[in-house]
């Protein structure tokens, strides 16, 4: 079975690292993951998406997904269209108060983190992209938690190391809201 | 304390700088501490003091650069990456009463083109060429160029330059003004408030230079591409000090 | 009329000076050079300009800008000079800029090359063939107009014969009607006036007055070729009404071909001959109309087979498309071999038409 | 004393601080807050001689500089 | 089995080196800047040698040389850099140097670019379009053992999808069988031997012992052409076998009508899709056989139709070809606009099947 | 008196110098009076000399000296118009233990590939180039080159070339010689008997810096093509000493 | 009526230029003409060959003959084919010693001319080509003699105008040999 | 006296006289009659010193220069 996650944000959120780490974490199970991002091109501050699909078998996903089976909504600029690709019964994380977690379908299932507040709150500002992941991952178990940090780790630059802890702190933190909220 | 500048003061003041010259028509989309829009401005400013707005025809490569073709109030051709000075040819010899430049990048101008401009410049074709050297290929995410100062490290020399694997960087001004056809060649940089007002006048006396009839003209622009050199805004006119600066020199090289 | 003894290179830019030609670049190259050694002495007095392009790439561009600056521009070359130019070929086509290449080639084998281009995106380039002196001094003239009506550049695809020939030809302007008006054109006055002119591939228009962009701009692109092809087609055609045999060819070699069939026709053969005129866009409805009917289609060809795919595409029964040209090359690599001869094509039509 | 000021577009600045290196007097510093694309932007402290440096070296047009006028 | 997430540029280098690639050369051009990049890391490592051209002819270039002295070679690049490189692609073609261009382009537009080459003369360059990242891995290779296999330059088009896209992939050697001996390389030990070697396109040999010449040589050429014809058809295609339509697709394009197409047989529709894997050798014989007894015949492509003319000169009935695709830009300009997408893919497959 | 020459002489006398270097295999069908064979000649020579005749690798380019693709018994690629310096670089780069060196005209080094050799000598790619200038394009019927010196009359220069029209001649050489990446570079001429000694010699340095491995080098070689300069081919070494060799003047630019 | 001339020889021999002038003239008088040269590439010293058609209305003629109606062998080397390709009753001018006059086909006109002999007697030796011509003109009166000397002299580049007059003299004594012959 | 003499491979020349300038002490000339491919060819005359001019010279191949050794 496939399950497609569709992220959507601006330049500048992470979004193509939180898919990103995703993805890996997922390849480092022995899963076969996609990660198809879209960033139009040289603009620069514009549209960020990315759509991660992870299976247990060869995917047969098409790079630009017709539907998905769930979505993070970073951002309410530039998403447009992704809410209708999703499945009934979709999983969403809405990004408070940058999205309004109550403009969505009925047939989904909406989970409103306010990722900056949770990011500030564990003293990682910059990482409100992983609170976000966490709490996707958290509603989900796409992959371990542990292996979630795992990637975000591989995936730090050796000049970054230094953001490795806040980051997991941001993924815990994330995961710790819909916890909460569920 | 912080003095309130939402607004023109309320003392008497003359007003000596504006914000963006006039021939601007939005904004554009460079990455911040880019030194492009700085040299984009110059040579506007320039256009309208020697006012030759109205007869002049830009002829643009494919860098970062390119994007000033939306913003530039002048007609312009955007031409194949590294052809600019062949352009520039067959506008000036169809029409030479207009002034005509090219705007390039170091990879359009050292890479792709180096034989473009070096044939117009032997040509002695009464165009005035704008290089704007930032040492790599900064619309494609930083590569090395053909002007990639040694040791710099780029998306494709990434334990830095060097000359055993990568050769060494090549002077497109100088080579330029070994060439009997050029009538000015200068170097310039945008590192500085005063460097700044250097490359202008360079620009200035290019483009009369052409104006007189007497040939070719090039300046070549060195300026920063923090993006492209992975380091921080701030430190993009020092790192390019240090660097470019001391690799090709900052000057005239020909004047006649 | 007064006849001038020409050779094809002579005569091209005698026609093309007639057609307003102001501007030429070339590189030598046999069998191109006459042309570009006879502009050189030629379009000075004619107040022109003619550069010694100092590489192919060069003098393409060089006019892809003084056609963008205005001028009625040409330039020229044949097999790995016009390679070097599909970029520029390719740009011109999606920038709109019209001028003449002229493709004076060393045998037939660029067919390909000059109909499918090389370059990149969805572009075509009106290409004409002539099959003699005379019909190039026509298409040369024609080919500055069509680039103008179609704000394209175009090509004419000669060889050795058409290029080295020398015939008695009466160069006169002629005139192929109205155009549009060059409204497009940089002169340099638009500066400072918030409506300053752009000639962009992209279309991506001013910060004011933005632009169709790429996909907007390439889908009206490919449309305007779309409307080109149906509008421009032109062939010439003899004795296929009831023909069993219909002999496709194209350029010099048509030229034989119409030789052999008129004599084999003369033998009581039903046979006859087809010839696009323009390569592309190929005259596909007039040669479906006269192949139908026909139990042989052969392509007659100094190549490998390259029409064959356009004969094939448009044929009346596909599966009565024979090849029977061949690559024949000189010694000298120049010109063509022993199959560019008319007995040799009869022998070939012959074998062809079972 | 000020023998200048300057208007400062925040709004269009990229936070590049290559006004602030610029500027002879040392009159310019980075904003605590961002502007709406989410910059940091130069604020302008006593001393400003209206030399136009910070114009001149601002690849995003921040700065219009004005220079007072001696009330004569 | 070893799963790792690489873009498709990462995952192309990996094949290449796995393929045995020691030499390569690229200049920067999206999408294809992301394989350069990668290669410039991985390739050193791997005991090669990757360059940073400092243009695409001289990228092109140094591969032939590299080539012609027996490394296993590749270059590439997009739409643009590739026309610069028609020259020297068609001068390998004809000289019989082999190697790899890997044409990441930024959409389908550029099919005729890679299957009708535009340099010059009678050739071919053999070219796999993958669909997906996996199969760009097995083409990868394949691709440098067709090269040798045939000694010609041959060609992977791929575009931004297959380029950026990160999947998880375990690249392994692979072995496609034996290949002739390289005995024609250059190695510099030929001199003063009266047997020293000699690549060329005219094949004129050396005094003591004369070659071909240009037309025994291109008619060698002709004739390898065809076989390779013959021989290297790949293809793939699903229900066909009762289909009333056929939608003809390939490269990233067909791996979504794959999905729309499963998805109408799913609902009862009597369709099936066919893909050519090698753009040249168009699978035309398969293609005759999977249409055979479809009324319709449904060309999808992200362009102005260019493959429609191999599907027109393939199909079992000519007269059931439509063309469904169309040019789709993004409005940067970097890679497709909205019609590369399911929805509207069966949107155009419904209103084409009628 | 005329002394019989038709067979070796009667007297006890040693051979000094034989009809032809050993390495050619043929005779070539170049026009009387042409330099090139003559540069052909040193440059077999050398490799003799050297004795690296079989670990050499030639690159040869279109031009009159093209057919000498024929009659060299070296190991040769033939390759496109202007291309041989990138080739070269491929081999080299592939093969590090060969020789290699390009045979270039001024229409292929000068005009269609002057980028390519810049950018070779600039990468320092340790090569040989040999470019053998005679100021037009010789085999196509003596067209305008970038290299032909002012004033001269050519099939595309009928008035002779002239500077406002035409441009002026690129030496090739002096280019070279100012990018960092040269490592030899010299001009030499064959039209005296010590010119084409001196000119052998510095084939023989330019071969010996690539084997030392110490960079790029390059030898031009100015050489008379009486047929595309429409003079009499005895007078071709004076009009060659008078015109090409006063304007670009012969000796070593780079020597390290 | 289109009537064809072929020309045979090697380089050098003045063959184009012999071609050039009986196209030239033929032009001049306001007929049509046609010129199709053949000179092998970049090869010197190598054969040349030369095809003149004239006739009254634009020429039907293609640019390399399937049969031509005279013909002018200069040398014997070659020559092969181009007899073949000669109509039944063509005219031949044949240049003696160089070539064999009885060495051609019975229904052929052969008229043997020692052009060299011939020119050296008017003392124009480096106009033997020009005998040929005068020759040939002389039997086949395809264009007016002074038609052929006007075309001759137009065709001389400035600083070769000293050769006129010798040439004319070989064209004269061209038409002298066949009218003595003839 | 001549210290060197020649062979000339007279068929091979083709008349370009490069030979004739090159030679320091002035000892060959063209001939009268033409070799096989209708070219005068230089011949020697008396006083060559064996000093390889000629031969460096030739772009067609056509010398072979000797050196007379002293009769020790
Ligand atoms: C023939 C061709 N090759 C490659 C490209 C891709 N390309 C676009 S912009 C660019 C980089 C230009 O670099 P530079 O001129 O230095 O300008 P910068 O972006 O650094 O300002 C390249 C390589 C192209 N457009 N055309
Ligand atoms: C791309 C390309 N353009 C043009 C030519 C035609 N061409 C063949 S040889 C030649 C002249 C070369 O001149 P040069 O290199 O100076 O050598 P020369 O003949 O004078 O010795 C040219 C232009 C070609 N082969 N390829
Ligand atoms: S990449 Fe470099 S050159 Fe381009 S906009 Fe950014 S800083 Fe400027
Ligand atoms: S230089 Fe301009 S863009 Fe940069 S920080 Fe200063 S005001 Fe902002
Ligand atoms: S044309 Fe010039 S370069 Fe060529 S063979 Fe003749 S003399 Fe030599
Ligand atoms: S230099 Fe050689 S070819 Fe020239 S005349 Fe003397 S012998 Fe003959």
């Amino acid at each position: 079975m496939e399950r497609e996650l569709v992220v959507s944000g601006v330049g500048g959120q992470g979004i193509q690292l939180l898919a990103k780490t995703l993805a890996l974490a997922a390849t480092r199970e022995g899963r076969y993951a996609m990660l198809a991002a879209d960033y139009g091109g040289e603009m620069r501050g514009g549209p960020s998406k990315a759509a991660v699909v992870v299976g247990d078998a060869p995917l047969q996903a098409l790079p630009i997904l017709p539907s998905a089976w769930s979505a993070i909504f970073a951002h309410h600029r530039f998403a447009e269209g992704v809410q209708d690709r999703l499945r009934p019964g979709g999983i969403v994380v809405a990004n408070t108060p940058l999205v309004d977690p109550s403009g969505f379908r009925p047939d989904l299932r909406v989970f409103a983190v306010d990722a900056m507040t949770a990011a500030k709150a564990v003293e990682a500002p910059q990482a409100s992209g992983f609170v976000l992941l966490g709490a996707y991952n958290a509603l989900t178990r796409m992959v371990e938690p542990a292996a979630l940090v795992a990637a975000m780790e591989e995936l730090l630059p050796p000049y970054r190391r230094q953001h490795a802890e806040s980051n997991a702190r941001a993924i815990a933190a994330g995961a710790a809201t819909v916890e909460v909220s569920a | 304390m912080i003095i309130d500048t939402s607004g023109p003061p309320v003392l008497p003041a003359k007003q000596v700088a504006d914000f963006k010259p006039s021939l601007l028509l939005g904004e554009h989309s460079l990455c911040p501490g880019c030194g492009e829009p700085v040299a984009l401005r110059i040579l506007l400013e320039v256009l309208q003091e020697l006012d030759i707005v109205q007869r002049t025809i830009g002829v643009v490569g494919h860098g970062c650069y390119g994007s000033f073709v939306r913003i530039m109030d002048v007609d312009v051709l955007q031409c194949l990456h590294g052809r600019a000075p062949a352009c520039a040819t067959g506008i000036k010899r169809v029409r030479p009463g207009v002034a005509v430049f090219t705007l390039q990048g170091d990879g359009d101008m050292a890479n792709e083109g180096l034989q473009e401009v070096l044939h117009a410049a032997a040509r002695g074709e009464n165009i005035t060429c704008v290089m704007l050297n930032n040492g790599v290929f900064g619309d494609t995410g930083g590569q090395q160029t053909a002007t990639t100062v040694l040791g710099q490290r780029t998306k494709t020399s990434i334990d830095g330059r060097d000359p055993e694997l990568h050769g060494y960087p090549i002077p497109v001004a100088d080579l330029v003004a070994s060439l009997r056809g050029s009538a000015y060649v200068a170097r310039g940089a945008v590192s500085t408030a005063a460097g700044v007002l250097q490359a202008k006048r360079m620009l200035r006396k290019a483009f009369q230079t052409q104006l007189d009839g007497a040939g070719f003209s090039l300046v070549e622009i060195l300026t920063m591409c923090p993006t492209g050199w992975f380091v921080p805004t701030a430190e993009g006119p020092t790192y390019q000090q240090g660097t470019m600066e001391q690799t090709y020199g900052i000057g005239e090289l020909v004047t006649r | 009329m007064s006849l001038e003894l020409l050779d094809g290179g002579a005569a091209m830019a005698e026609a093309a000076i007639a057609a307003g030609c102001r501007f030429f670049t070339g590189y030598p190259m046999s069998p191109f050079t006459g042309l570009l050694e006879e502009m050189s002495r030629r379009l000075p007095a004619a107040g022109g300009v003619c550069l010694n392009a100092e590489s192919e790439i060069e003098g393409v561009n060089m006019t892809l800008g003084a056609a963008a600056a205005g001028a009625r521009a040409a330039t020229g070359s044949c097999g790995q000079g016009i390679a070097l130019m599909q970029e520029a070929i390719a740009e011109a086509a999606l920038n709109e800029t019209p001028f003449v290449v002229f493709n004076l080639a060393r045998n037939q084998q660029d067919y390909f090359q000059a109909t499918r281009g090389g370059g990149w995106g969805d572009y075509r380039t009106i290409t004409l063939a002539p099959k003699d002196v005379p019909e190039a001094v026509e298409h040369t003239q024609l080919l500055f107009h069509l680039a103008d009506k179609h704000r394209a550049p175009v090509m004419l695809y000669g060889d050795p014969l058409l290029a080295q020939t020398r015939v008695g030809v009466d160069v006169q302007p002629r005139d192929f009607g109205p155009l549009p008006a060059k409204d497009w054109v940089l002169d340099g006055t638009g500066g400072g006036t918030g409506r300053s002119r752009q000639i962009w591939t992209w279309a991506m228009g001013k910060a004011n007055d933005p632009g169709p962009g790429p996909d907007g701009h390439w889908r009206a692109i490919a449309d305007k070729f779309d409307r080109i092809a149906a509008e421009e087609q032109r062939h010439e055609e003899s004795m296929v009404d009831d023909a069993e045999t219909v002999v496709v060819a194209f350029g010099t070699a048509a030229k034989f071909v119409e030789h052999v069939v008129a004599g084999l026709r003369a033998e009581g053969h039903r046979i006859g001959w087809f010839r696009p005129v323009t390569l592309w866009p190929f005259p596909g409805a007039a040669l479906r109309r006269a192949t139908t009917g026909a139990r042989n289609v052969l392509v007659f060809e100094l190549n490998a087979g390259q029409m064959l795919d356009d004969v094939r595409i448009h044929a009346a029964d596909r599966d009565a498309v024979r090849f029977v040209g061949g690559v024949s090359i000189a010694e000298s690599g120049l010109s063509y071999g022993p199959l560019l001869d008319a007995p040799a094509i009869r022998e070939r039509i012959l074998g062809g038409a079972t | 004393m000020s023998r200048g000021t300057l208007v400062i577009d925040v709004d269009r600045c990229k936070g590049c601080e290559l006004c602030l290196a610029a500027c002879p007097p040392n009159v310019l510093s980075m904003s605590a807050t961002v502007n709406e694309q989410g910059y940091r932007y130069p604020e302008l402290h006593d001393g400003c001689t209206g030399c136009t440096a910070c114009q001149i070296v601002c690849p995003d047009f921040v700065f219009a500089v004005y220079r007072f006028t001696p009330a004569s």
